[in-house]
C-alpha cells in the first residue's frame, strides 16, 4: 500500500521538492503562489465538506466525531508535553510550544490523505472537514497551559491571543467556506464546480512540490534539532494515530472516517500554531517546533502515516 | 535652501507575525507614522530563513520608523524588555528630513 | 432576488471576506495572486465578448448602446459632482475626483452581475464589454475639468495625463483582448476555452473573497468619510443606476444589456480612476475617492444594485 | 585600504503611481541611478495602509537614491512644490561609498 | 501559415503584450503570476512527455534524437561565437556568453511551437520533452569554453558554476514531472489531467501576453545592441533551425519531432543560460545577451520561426 | 538609558543570482548575519531595470549588513576585486546599535 502511494503524482511531487532542496537546487515557487494554492485548498476542501454536510444532514456521526476531534486536539498535547521534557529534554516553554502542533492539525495533509484514500475507495465523510476545523485550536489552549503551568501570573502580553487564535486564516476560511458550502447545496456549488473540483488533484501535486522543498530546507537549516528530537517527531505522530484510528473505530465511525481522524491526530500543525505560539510563547525557539512538525513530521506522514493509519483502520473496522 | 531637521532613523528587524505588537509599542510612545519593508531572506546565528507566506511564522520584516530623539528613547526603553525574547535588530541612525516638523 | 443572490457562492465569498475583515481576521489574499485573478477576469471578459460580437456582427444595438455608454460616462460625473459639492461638502478638487469615479465604471461589478444575470437567464448581449471598455475613461477627463473649472491655467504637471489614461492596463487588456476574441472567433477560442470560461466562477468566487477583505478594511481605516459622503456613496449609484437603465431601455437594448448598462452607470471605477487622479489631482484625498467607491458603492452594487437594476430592467422592459 | 568618498543618502517615500514623476525628477537634476524598495504597509497620520495591487492606488513605494550633496540640494529644491501635495517623506544621510566617482 | 499562427490566441495574446509594451502601458503581470504559470508550463510539459514515453517505451528514435540534441546544445554555439566575434564585433567574453544563449534551449518556444503544431496535427514525440531537458546545459559549457579559450589558469571563483548548472530549476523540474510522467503512466496521470492538460493553452496564453511585455521591454530599455547584433539575433536562430531541422530529418525523426528539433535548436535560453552567465561570467553583459535572446530571437521565433522550421521539415519529409 | 554602541551599516546592491556570492564573503570574513531587502526596479547608467522572476538573471536586491568597523573594512578588502565586474554599489553609514555585542 506504500508503493501504491509513492507512484501517486501527488506524492511524486513532494519526494521531488523534497529532493530538489537536499540537492540545493534553486528550484523555488513564489510564495505568492503557494499561498494561493494553500486558499484555493482550503476553499475548496471546505465546499465540498459543507456541501456534503448540506445532502447528508448533521447526523449523529457527525456529532460524536466532532466531540471526540475536540478532545483528541485538547489532551494529545498532555502526552506529547510529557515525552518532550522527559525523553526530549526540552524546557517547559519549548515543550509546551511542541506539544500544542502536535496536538493541532495539518490541514494538507489531511487534503493528501483524503485524495490518496478516496482513490482506494475509502473516501471519509464530508463532515471530517468540520472536525479538521474544530481540531485546530484547542490544543493552542493547553499547550500554552502546559508552558506556563506553575507560573504565578502571566503578563498580559503573554497571555493567550484568543483574538488571533480564534480569527485566524486557516480557521476562518475552513470554517466560512463550509457554511458557503452547506448554504449553497450541490445546486449552488455546480457552478463553480469546474474550479474547485476538477483542478484539485493538480493544484495538490504543485502545492506538495513546494511543501517538499520547504520541508527539506527547513530540515537542512535547523540546527538546533537533537537524535532525540527526531525520534519524537516520529514517535508523537505515530501514538497521536494509534490513538485517533482507535477512538475513531470506537466511536463508531465508518473506516474512511476513522483512518480521517487517526491521520488529523497524527499530522502537526505548522500554520496556525506556530503563528500563534510566535505571539503567546516569543520566549520558545520558532527553530524547534517548525523544524520538527514541517521538517520531519509532516513527510513521515505523507509518506507512511496515511498508508499505516488507513491499513490500521481497514484492521480494526 | 529648504529647511531641514535632524531626526533618528530607527530599522527594527523583527519577526512579522509579531510586527503588530512593535507597531502598537510606537504608538504607545506617540508614534504616529512607520512603515513596513519587505525582507526576502537572511542568516544569522540562529540558522537562515526565507520568507514563505505558507507557514507564515518564519518570515521577518523591517518596520522603518523616522522619530524624533525624545520619542527615540522612549521607544527603545519601551522595548527594552521584550528586545531579547522577541530576537529584535534594531538600529538608530541620524537624518536629516524634510518638512520635519510632523515628527 | 436578493435572497437568491445572497445563495449565491459567488456573493457569499464576497460576505465572507467583508466579515474576516471586519473581524480583524489575519486572512489575506497575496497580491500577487489578487492582480493576477484579476488580468485573468478581465481577458476572459474579453475574450468572451470578442467572440460573440464576432458571431453577432457589429449590429445596430452595438453602436447605439457604445454612444450611450459613452455619453453617460461624460455626463454622470457632473450631477455626482454638484451633490458632493453641496450635500457632501467636497473642495472643488475632491467632488472633481470623487465624481470621475461613479462616471467610470467597475469591471468586477460587471463580471458579477454577468454571473449573476447569466444564472437567471439574463445573460447581456456580448457588446457590453465593449460599451464596458469605452465607459472606463470619459469619466475621467470630466471629472478633471470639473475639478479645474474656473482654473487660469493648468500647469503642466497636473494636466490630464492623456497617455497614461489611454494606455492603462486594464482598457489595453480589456479591448485587447476582445479583439483578440474578434480575431479568433468561436473556433479560435475553443482550445483555450476551458481555462476561460469553465473556471471563471469559481475565480470569481475567490477573487470577491479578497475584495471583501480589502472592502471592509478600507472602510475600517478610512477616517475622513463623513455621514453625508457615506449616504451619497450609496444614493449616487442609486441615481446613476436608474438613470442607466431608463437609457439602456429607452434605446431599445433587451432587458438583460439594459440593466447591465444600468449596472455599469451604478458602479464607481477603483482601479482606472484612482490611479489616474493620483497622478492628476494628487492633492485630492485619496481616502476619500476609495473609501466611498471600494468601501461603500461596491459593495451596495454587489448585494443589492445589481439586483434592483435587474429588476427595474425587467419592469420596463 | 580601499578609497571611499562621502555622498548623500537619500530616501523618498512616495505613493507607487507617483514614483515614475519623482524620477522624471531626479533625472532633470541629472542624478542617473536610484532603487526602488518594496514597503508592504505602513501607517502615518492619514491612516494605515497595505500594498495592494489591485486598486495599485494605495501601494507606497521607497526611492532610494545616492547622490554627491550638490545633486541632493538641486533635488530637494525641485522637490519642494510637491512634497505636500504628493505626501513625500523626504530623509537624507551621509553615507560612504566605494567608487563614488559614479554619483 | 504564417497568418494561420497569427490568428491563434496564443500569439495574438505575445502580439498584445508586445504592442502593451511599446506603448509604455502599465500593464504588468505580477512576477509571482509569471513564474508560478513559467513552473505549471514545465510540469505539465514534463509529465506529458513522460506519459507519452511510458506508453511508447524507449525507442531508437528517442536514443537517435537525444544523441542528436545533445551534439547540437554542444556544437551550435561553435558557429555562433565566430559569427558573434567577426560580423557582431564582440569581446570574447561577450560572444562566449551569448552563444551558449543560442545553443541552449528555450522551453516557452518548444511549448508554444508544440500548441501550434499539435493544432495543425503535427504534434512531435513525446520524447522530444527530454530532448529539450538534455539540450539545456551542454551549450553552457561550451560556451564557458569559448569565452575562456586561450586563458591561462581560470581562477575558482570564475569556473563553470557546475552545481548550479546541474541542478537549475528548470532541468531539474523539467527531468522531474518527466520522470513522474514515466512512473504513474496514463492512469496515474488520469486524476491530475484537468489542471496539466484541459488548462494548458489557457494558461500558455496569459504567459505569452507576460513574454510579450517582457521581451518589449527588454528591446526597448537595451542600450547596447547595435544594428549588427539584431541582424544576427535573427540569422543566428534562422541558421541554427535549419541545421536542426536538416539535422532532424536526416537521423530519420518524424516530420513534426524534426521541426520541434529544428525549432530547440533556433530557440535561445533566456533562463538556465542566463542565471548561469551572471555566475561564471560576471564580466560579461547581461544587456547584450538578454536583449539578443529576449528581445529579438524570442518574438522572431515564436512569429515566424515556429512557422518556418515546419514547413522546412514537411518539405524534407 | 539602554546602551548602544556605533556599528556600521553595509548596503549592497547587487544582482540577485550573485547574492550567495557576496554572502559567502561575508562567512569568509567571520560576518554573521545579513538580511535581504526585496528591490522591486530601477536604473542606473546601463539602462532600467524591473525584478522579473522568469528571468531571473536581471533581478537586484540589497544585501544590508550590521558589522563592526574592523570587519567592515576586512569585507571592503575582500569585495575590492569583484566591485566593478559584479557591478556592487556599496555604502557604508554609522548606526547606534542595541545589543550591539553580537556584532
Ligand atoms: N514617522 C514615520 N516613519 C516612517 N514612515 C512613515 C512615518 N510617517 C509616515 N510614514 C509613512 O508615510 C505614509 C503616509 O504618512 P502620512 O502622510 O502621515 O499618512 C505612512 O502610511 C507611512 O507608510
Ligand atoms: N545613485 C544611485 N542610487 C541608488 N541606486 C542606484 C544608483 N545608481 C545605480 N543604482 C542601482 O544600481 C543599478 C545598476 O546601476 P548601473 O551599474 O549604474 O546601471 C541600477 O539599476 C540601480 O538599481
Ligand atoms: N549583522 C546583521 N546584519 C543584518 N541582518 C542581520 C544581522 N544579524 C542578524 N540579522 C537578521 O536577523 C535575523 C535573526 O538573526 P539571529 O537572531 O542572529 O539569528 C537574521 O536571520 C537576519 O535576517
Ligand atoms: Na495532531
Ligand atoms: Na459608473
Ligand atoms: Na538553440
Amino acid at each position: 500500500m506504500i508503493l501504491d502511494t509513492l507512484t501517486s503524482p501527488v506524492i511524486l511531487f513532494f519526494v521531488l521538492g523534497f529532493l530538489a532542496a537536499l540537492l540545493k537546487s534553486d528550484l523555488s515557487i513564489p510564495e505568492a503562489f503557494a499561498k494561493a494554492m494553500s486558499i484555493y485548498l482550503m476553499a475548496a476542501i471546505g465546499l465540498k465538506g459543507g456541501v456534503a454536510v448540506a445532502s447528508s444532514g448533521v447526523t449523529s456521526d457527525l456529532i460524536v466525531a466532532a466531540i471526540a476531534g475536540l478532545a483528541l486536539s485538547f489532551l494529545l498535547p498532555v502526552i506529547a508535553f510529557a515525552l518532550l521534557r522527559q525523553f526530549g529534554g526540552l524546557s517547559k516553554i519549548d515543550a509546551g510550544a511542541v506539544a500544542a502542533h502536535y496536538g493541532s492539525v495539518s490541514v494538507v495533509t489531511f487534503v493528501t490523505a483524503t485524495e490518496i484514500l478516496t482513490g482506494r475507495g475509502l473516501g471519509p465523510a464530508g463532515y471530517m472537514v468540520a472536525v479538521l476545523a474544530l481540531m485546530e485550536t484547542p490544543a493552542i489552549i493547553s499547550g500554552l497551559m502546559l508552558a506556563k503551568r506553575g507560573e504565578k501570573q502571566t503578563n498580559a502580553n503573554a497571555g493567550t491571543p484568543w483574538h488571533e487564535v480564534l480569527t485566524n486564516a486557516s480557521v476562518i476560511l475552513l470554517v466560512g467556506s463550509f457554511a458557503i458550502g452547506v448554504i449553497a447545496g450541490a445546486d449552488g456549488f455546480a457552478p463553480v464546480k469546474p474550479l474547485f473540483d476538477t483542478g484539485f488533484r493538480g493544484v495538490l501535486c504543485l502545492f506538495l512540490l513546494d511543501m517538499g522543498l520547504i520541508a527539506a530546507r527547513r530540515l537542512v537549516q535547523s540546527r538546533k534539532v537533537t537524535w532525540r528530537l527526531v525520534a519524537l517527531a516520529i514517535t508523537i505522530p505515530i501514538l497521536n494515530g494509534v490513538i485517533g484510528t482507535v477512538t475513531g473505530t470506537f466511536i463508531g465511525l465508518d473506516i474512511a472516517s476513522a483512518a480521517a481522524l487517526g491521520i488529523l491526530a497524527a499530522s502537526a500543525s505548522y500554520i496556525a500554531v506556530p503563528a500563534a505560539m510566535r505571539l503567546a510563547l516569543p520566549e520558545a525557539d520558532p527553530g524547534i517546533y517548525l523544524s520538527m512538525s514541517l521538517g520531519i513530521t509532516f513527510p513521515f506522514n505523507i509518506i507512511f502515516g496515511i498508508s499505516i493509519f488507513a491499513a490500521l483502520a481497514q484492521m480494526l473496522g | 535652501m529648504i529647511q531641514t531637521v535632524m531626526r533618528k532613523r530607527i530599522e527594527i528587524l523583527v519577526d512579522t507575525p509579531l510586527a503588530p505588537r512593535i507597531v502598537a509599542q510606537l504608538k504607545a510612545v506617540d508614534i504616529s507614522g512607520w512603515s513596513l519593508i519587505h525582507v526576502d531572506s537572511g542568516g544569522g546565528r540562529s540558522g537562515e530563513w526565507q520568507h514563505d507566506d505558507v507557514t507564515g511564522a518564519s518570515a521577518k520584516t523591517i518596520l522603518l520608523v523616522i522619530a524624533s530623539e525624545a520619542k527615540t528613547e522612549k521607544l527603545v526603553e519601551a522595548l527594552a524588555p521584550v528586545l531579547d525574547s522577541y530576537r529584535l535588530l534594531l538600529t538608530i541612525s541620524d537624518v536629516q528630513v524634510v518638512r520635519g516638523e510632523r515628527f
